[in-house]
């Protein structure tokens, strides 16, 4: 057996070999390259960067901008996963059930994964627009309200940001959602409804929790999504106003593409990674208790 | 769940159903909407709106747009076809064999999921420039061929295949890699199908790496045309936005259209008997 | 005794009226009427795809009926839901939620109906302990052995105490061994507890050692009701005739055995391997043409004139290929049907049996 | 010679192609020139790439970058100035031929950094119906702050809920707030930052009396849309009758005159103490890097497409304002204005000019102005808080520049 | 005749040495030499979690092995890759390629060592036609039923012509009938197609209808290797005698039975079931305590001074408890063993047997 062990390990180390060379030379070299920046200062063209220690960690935490983000951004996936996976169980369910006109709601629920996000981010601002925006229109017909500033006003503009995303990125869970589901055995459910289990307690004590898995891993692509899907704050706010609904990457994005401080965005982006790396380890403690794995 | 009429509760799931469908696919009713009338009715949706395909005359004339087409196709090809040799062969390791290293370098791949390229937009120019391939298609592709959503994905895939099969295969004589090819990949067909999907329509959409390290209009892709549009000085002209967004993402929208069935029902049929 | 599970909740009587079931075009389920007595343990019979799992969900209420109504304990529950008909149901592949303890998978059924705390617990400690569960309360179903998640179905079957309790070929995925212990305590059960059981399989073995009565459906229809030893020794039709009794009944055209060659046409002669016995001269004279040992017994097959009759030796009565044997049937073990009306023809027995008397 | 020059397109698909056509037009004349024109994205996107090119080791020779981003670069290190290639006498009186107005912005030590080229103005425009129903003069814009407010009541039309369909004025403020927000401090006789960048007055009470103002037309007046107003969609909303006046760009006018349903005019901004308004767009950055030769043949180049036959075909086509005086006096222009009159109201109000808001780190000291402006027309703070506040942090941005 | 699939792959035979194979701590297989004949089919035997599979495992190279070595045709293989061992083997669950056809999944080997397009068709045409799969070449597995999918798990082991085939419970998976159909098939195809067959099953009715060779497992050593008859007449060891047949053989202290109540001591008295015949006087009395009704036969279990012994009868003879039964055995068909060594002790038998003799 020995003989077959180191055999595997050969093949097994061959088959990585392309993948962990590309891993290295564009994701772990780059990051550590910028790990090490963050204790450097800025190189201005004048002047090389020079040694600095702890004091761009210094600055980022009493940079009152980095907070307001880095609330803005909690408040952001707060408001956009358990959304965008309630919605995604619920449209896998619907879709997964047979429902009149099935495919073409999956059809509905599913483009906005097709959709450029730059792209779409214009219809939204013109939904948002006030006055002739579509939203204004569409409520001020219903209900006779008058206009709203969604977009520019900072106790809206985050959340106007939040339903973009969340709408964009439901459709794209369901599909995890649905490929779940089709695994679940039909007869749990007939078990249950045997027992005299109601749609509402089947769901709850039965197909969501077999549907954890399922649900770690969405989550955890949601948590770093919500960290990541920044494209259409550039064309819905800005990050404005104030920075309302600016997010870290979007600050990120602008200490280091706009204010070209390179040193200080290496030391965001180390942030911003241990948060993520934290975050997800942290759900992974947090399910592994509720997650049945088959 | 097959049996019981049209009860309350089924009229009402369906009736849900069908309004969030429709507010799902409003941004696109939108769009289509524009892009077929003139930019007086951008606001204002009144039926006898004349059609006219103006906007999709102008839209197409603002920019290369055959030229960027055949770019990103080959684009998402070369992405498609790296992400899926790399992937395949790193999940396969990762879920069929014991060798030393393994965690480690598992959890070296799932921290890609975490440090998203895009920060690294710097970093990686200079290597593209060391590896002299700026301007190249090639260059928007290589950061993202090994990924590890794809990794991690496959790898789910392949540990629920039976281990019965990779022996009965290795029985008749296949060696390792024939039972990856003859095997593994046959039966990951769904998951390959849904990374695919979710992958080409990412880095068709992909807009600000390869703006950056490509010059010329024989490398771009369609979204640098697109951000001709967007960003104005003039304010935005919906209309002609929203051409050039059918135009772009029409293929995909086309594509899913086609396939949503087959793309469905191959998930569906995943579980093996 | 204060133990509320053993013998507390009487069955109910299960009644089908011309009962069908259509899938597309083709009627999985054809005009089926069956009386289940309260309290009695019944089996459907039959072989795979003959409606026997189609006919089990429509009295669970997970299928619709198509034509024809279903009453349990004299109440039409024909539309109900399954949730309201009041009973139980232990699937083949046992539906255990994977996700729960046993514990909790057996007390499923009363969380959802909001039976308090104290209660579930007596029950369930009662319920583990009658299936000798109750070490392993704590473990998820896919720590368990084939034969532990048996019982842990039926444990979440029975705490309820239901009437009724349905039961689809749960016996099939465990080995041989275990399905014979399986065997006996089932009926136990059921006899203690006194529910109305109906248990579907399509391994004889298991109707005619448990059954009180047994219903042999054929393709969607339903060919004869009747006791096990009925079924046996007087199976109604050629069909229940085979598929009831390893090795099956020899079933030969009259018209190929030399001495009932002028019987009328179309009559099926019935004799079973067992019953058949060695005789030094008369009866049926053959040749044998295979031979498989069992151990305990050998099966012959004979030819006799062009017609193949399969006879059942003791293991100890060495037999080889070509031997010739003779063997002869006493005229109670004899069997007649007409072919085209699938009946039994009893009035011709005493004739024939006269006739292959060694003369 | 071979060139790369990067540029960027903030009106629309019709820009590139010109350049390119121009380009081309060169590169036909010249053929021992060639010159690789590249487009890259919003004035946003194609700073980022040209830093992103430099810092890789592979800058561009020329660039249209905005006219604020001068001091970056050259803190940056990665451009040089124009002087070295233009010796003679005549290439001296060729930097004088720019208005003045679009220099402040392109030169700094006496050095000559920039060249414009797609440069703008905002303007006002209005909707002569809007005026003609609400009893005011059509022809007749406001000329003052107080007039502005005057006119704005009159046009903003209120139902009895109080639900406005249609509002006096628009001055958008989303994204970059502070450059229309600088017309109007401009008026007031306040200049935001100095010439070396090194130094702003965010607090000087004229700032805080112009924002004060700008606050006060939808508080107080109730003439425009209270919150942030977005700059996209502003054209979009006086054409559909959501606002009488709008301030927005010169980059507009071919816009607006294709898309109003109505008759509309344009007016120079509205005086307080004067007449004034900021510039604002890109100018041509030399790179550094490049041999003498590529330097040489991408000045000759910036002189042949700011030469009047070309700078008019641009002017034309995208609405900018035409940075030299020679060029308005062109046939093409004169046919051109002839038939467009308001095409002329941007050049006259250069008069009145002055430079964009442009420090060293402008990108981050202009964010810090924008988050004051942001937070005072949200009702966030008061303005002399916010800019006193705005002001301590650029001081503590620039004071190592002084 | 040109059929090459017809006895034209000789076998090649087996050896194990001295094998074992640790799980950790366990020894899954402890210290097993075995020797299977060339052309022979040896059932591997024993009861569940005993280390068939494992062995069979290590045979294949599936597994590797911690002591011992293995030889197939004469050939170390030990240390060898399972590609490289020319074997063919049937899985437990078939193991078929579920997203190829069946003509695909019997072709695969053949394709995987790039035989020729035409040689591959002419050997699939005669495979296809051997196993009457021929209707179903272009069905995917989850199109067929479990004896379809058995017979193309079948296909695709024999169409290598390999000189030696692995099975891992193949019929498990098959209901009553099917199980027996296919017996007799595969049985016949060994014996038609000459290759060494080593076959695993927990079912002893499985090994003693097709072995040529028994060998019986007990907790990973093996215990005896025989051919059927011999295993079922003269079983080595206790376990043996239980293992093999249905019902079990009784085994009973000779200290319960009052004749025998001053033989030395640790001495078992083993009798079949079937090997007890009803006596009108003599031999051992006893009560019936339960009965089960079999159609063929009814086994009943009696007790004589507190032990029970299990006994079968003819099905038409009907018993009920509590009736009093005299049964009696003859001397060939009673065994003796030594609890202590596990060992037979037929020097005892004729003494045992003249006393259990009526008097
Ligand atoms: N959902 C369904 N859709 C279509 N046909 C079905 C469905 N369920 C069962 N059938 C068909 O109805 C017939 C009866 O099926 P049923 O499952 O009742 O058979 P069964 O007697 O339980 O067989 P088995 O012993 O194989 O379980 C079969 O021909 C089957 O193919
Ligand atoms: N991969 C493994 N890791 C640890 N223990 C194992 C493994 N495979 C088998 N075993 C153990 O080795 C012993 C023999 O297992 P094996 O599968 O050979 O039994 P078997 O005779 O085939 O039983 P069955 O009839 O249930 O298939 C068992 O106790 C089993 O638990
Ligand atoms: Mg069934
Ligand atoms: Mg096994």
């Amino acid at each position: 057996m020995r003989v077959t062990f180191k055999r595997d390990w050969i093949h097994s180390w061959l088959l990585l070999l392309p993948a962990m060379v590309f891993l290295f030379a564009f994701t772990h070299i780059p990051a550590v390259t910028t790990f090490i920046n963050s204790f450097y200062s800025t190189p201005r063209g004048r002047r090389p960067a020079k040694f600095i220690g702890l004091e761009n960690y210094e600055r980022l935490w009493d940079d009152p901008v980095f907070w307001k983000v880095m609330f803005n951004n909690l408040w952001f996936a707060l408001g956009t996963i358990p959304l965008s996976i309630a919605l995604s169980i619920a449209m896998a369910l619907w879709v997964n059930d047979k429902l009149a006109g099935r495919s073409l709601v999956r059809m509905a629920y599913f483009t906005p994964t097709v959709l450029p996000l730059i792209a779409v981010a214009n219809i939204w601002l013109f939904f948002y627009t006030p006055g002739f925006g579509l939203f204004d229109q569409v409520f001020g017909a219903l209900f006779g309200w008058s206009s709203t500033n969604w977009l520019g006003d900072p106790a809206t503009a985050l959340n106007a940001v939040i339903v973009v995303t969340v709408w964009k990125e439901a459709g794209f869970f369901m599909i995890f959602y649905l490929a779940a589901l089709q695994a679940i055995p039909v007869s749990l459910v007939e078990a249950a409804r045997i027992e005299g289990a109601s749609r509402w307690t089947i769901f709850w004590r039965i197909t969501f929790p077999l549907l954890m898995p399922t649900t770690l891993f969405v989550s955890i692509n949601a948590v770093i999504n919500s960290f990541r899907l920044v494209d259409h704050i550039f064309i819905l706010t800005d990050g404005g106003p104030d920075n309302a609904s600016s997010l870290l990457l979007f600050y990120i994005y602008e200490v280091a593409f706009r204010f070209w401080e390179t040193g200080y965005a290496a030391t965001l982006t180390v942030a911003l990674l241990l948060l993520l790396s934290a975050l997800a380890i942290g759900q992974f403690f947090f399910f592994d208790r509720k997650v049945h794995y088959k | 769940m097959s049996w019981s009429g049209p009860t309350l509760d089924r009229v009402l799931n369906t009736a849900a159903a069908w309004t969030l469908a429709l507010l799902w696919i409003l941004p696109l009713a939108y769009a289509i909407w524009t892009a077929f009338h003139p930019a007086a009715y951008e606001a204002r949706f009144v039926l006898t709106a004349p059609l006219t395909m103006d906007n999709f005359a102008k839209a197409w004339s603002a920019a290369p747009f055959a030229r960027y087409f055949l770019n990103t196709f080959v684009l998402v090809s070369l992405i498609l076809a790296g992400q899926f040799f790399l992937c395949t062969l790193a999940a396969y390791a990762f879920a069929r064999f014991e060798f030393p290293g393994r965690s480690l370098l598992f959890s070296l791949v799932l921290l890609q999921l975490l440090v998203m390229p895009d920060i690294l937009i710097v970093e990686n120019y200079k290597t593209m420039r060391l590896l002299d391939l700026v301007d190249t298609i090639p260059a928007i592709a290589l950061p993202y061929l090994a990924s590890g959503f794809g990794i991690f994905l496959l790898r789910q895939t392949f540990m629920t295949i039976p281990k019965e099969l990779d022996e009965a295969a290795r029985i008749e004589g296949a060696s390792f890699l024939g039972v990856l090819w003859r095997v593994y990949i046959p039966l990951a067909k769904p998951t390959y199908l849904a990374y695919g999907l979710v992958s080409v329509s990412h880095h068709w959409n992909n807009f600000l790496w390869p703006l950056i390290v490509t010059n010329s209009v024989d490398t771009r892709p369609v979204t640098v045309g697109l951000s001709i549009f967007s960003a104005i000085d003039s304010g935005v002209e919906w209309s002609v936005i929203n051409a050039a967004t059918l135009m772009t993402s029409g293929p995909l929208l086309i594509a899913f259209l086609l396939f949503q069935r087959q793309f469905v029902q191959s998930f569906m049929r995943a579980g093996i008997k | 005794m204060s133990d509320p599970l053993t013998g507390a909740h009487a069955g109910k009587a299960i009644r089908l009226e011309n009962v069908s079931k259509l899938f597309g075009e083709s009627r999985a389920v054809d005009d089926v009427s069956i009386e289940i007595p309260a309290g009695s343990f019944t089996v459907l019979l039959g072989p795979s795809g003959c409606g026997k799992s189609t006919t089990l969900r429509m009295i669970a209420g997970l299928e619709g009926t198509d034509e024809g109504r279903i009453f349990i304990g004299g109440d039409d529950v024909t539309g109900k839901p399954s949730s309201k008909r009041d009973i139980s149901m232990v699937f083949q592949s046992y539906a255990l939620f994977p996700h729960l303890s046993v514990a909790e998978n057996i007390i499923f059924g009363l969380r959802v109906r909001k039976v308090d705390a104290r209660e579930r617990r007596e029950k369930l400690a009662r319920v583990a302990d009658l299936l000798g569960l109750s070490e392993l309360l704590e473990r998820k179903p896919a720590q368990l052995s084939g034969g532990q998640q048996q019982r842990v179905a039926l444990g979440r079957a029975i705490i309820g105490e239901k009437p009724v309790c349905l039961m689809d070929e749960p016996l099939s995925n465990l080995d041989a061994k275990l399905r014979h212990e399986m065997r006996v305590e089932l009926r136990g059960l059921q006899q203690r507890l006194g529910f109305t059981m109906v248990y579907v399989t399509h391994d004889q073995v298991e109707a005619i050692t448990m059954a009180d009565q047994v219903v042999l459906l054929n393709a969607g229809r339903a060919e004869q009701a009747a006791t096990p030893r009925d079924l046996y020794e007087r199976p109604a039709t050629p069909f229940a005739a085979r598929f009831i009794g390893t090795p099956p009944m020899n079933l030969i055209p009259m018209s190929a055995i030399e001495p009932l060659q002028d019987m009328p046409t179309g009559l099926l002669l019935g004799v079973r391997p067992e019953a058949l016995c060695l005789a030094d001269d008369g009866g049926l004279s053959g040749t044998v043409r295979s031979v498989e040992y069992l151990g305990a017994d050998t099966l012959a097959d004979c030819e006799v004139s062009g017609s193949l009759f399969q006879v059942r030796l003791p293991g100890s009565r060495s037999v080889s290929t070509g031997e010739a044997l003779r063997f002869t049937a006493s005229t109670a073990d004899l069997h007649v049907f007409d072919r085209l009306s699938g009946g039994r023809r009893d009035d011709l027995i005493p004739e024939i049996g006269s006739r292959l008397r060694p003369q | 010679v071979d060139l790369q020059f990067y540029f960027p397109v903030a009106v629309g698909g019709k820009a590139a192609d010109t350049i390119q056509a121009l380009t081309d037009e060169y590169v036909a004349a010249n053929p021992d020139v060639k010159i690789d024109a590249v487009y890259a994205g919003s004035y946003q996107d194609t700073v980022a790439k040209a830093i992103t090119a430099s810092r890789g080791g592979n800058p561009p020779q020329l660039s249209v970058i905005l006219s604020v981003d001068m001091f970056t670069l050259i803190d940056e290190d990665l451009i040089q100035p124009f002087d070295n290639y233009l010796t003679t006498d005549e290439d001296k009186a060729w930097v004088d031929g720019f208005y003045p107005a679009f220099m402040e912005n392109s030169q700094t030590g006496g050095k000559t950094y920039g060249i414009p080229f797609q440069r703008s103005t905002p303007v006002l425009y209005w909707n002569k119906e809007a005026f003609k129903e609400a009893g005011l003069d059509p022809e007749v814009a406001p000329a003052t702050w107080d007039e502005m407010v005057e006119f704005g009541k009159k046009l903003t039309k209120k139902d009895a809920d109080g639900k406005v369909s249609q509002w006096g004025v628009r001055i958008p403020s989303s994204g970059f707030p502070y450059w229309l927000f600088q017309g109007l401090a401009i008026e007031n006789s306040a200049t935001l930052a100095n010439a070396e960048g090194n130094k702003t007055n965010f607090d000087d009470p004229k700032v805080v009396e112009a924002l004060q103002y700008l606050v006060d037309l939808s508080t107080k007046h109730e003439v425009m849309a209270p919150g942030i107003i977005e700059w996209g969609a502003t054209p979009k909303a006086f054409f559909e009758g959501q606002t009488a006046m709008m301030w927005t760009s010169t980059g507009n006018l071919t816009n607006v005159r294709d898309n109003a349903p109505f008759d509309f005019g344009v007016a120079m901004l509205p005086s307080k103490e004067t007449r004034g308004a900021p510039t604002g767009g890109g100018n041509f950055y030399l790179f550094k890097g490049a041999s003498d030769e590529q330097n040489k043949a991408a000045v000759e180049f910036v002189q042949w497409i700011t030469a009047p036959a070309q700078s008019a075909k641009w002017t034309i086509a995208t609405g900018y304002v035409a940075p030299r005086a020679e060029t308005w006096e062109t046939e093409t222009m004169k046919a051109y204005t002839a038939d467009f009159a308001p095409a002329l109201i941007a050049r006259d109000q250069l008069a009145f000019a002055k430079a964009e808001l442009s420090t060293y780190q402008n990108q981050r000291v202009t964010g810090i102005f924008n988050d004051a402006l942001a937070s005072v027309i949200t009702g966030k703070k008061d303005a002399a808080t916010a800019l006193k506040e705005a002001q301590a942090q650029a001081d503590g941005i620039l004071s190592e520049y002084r």
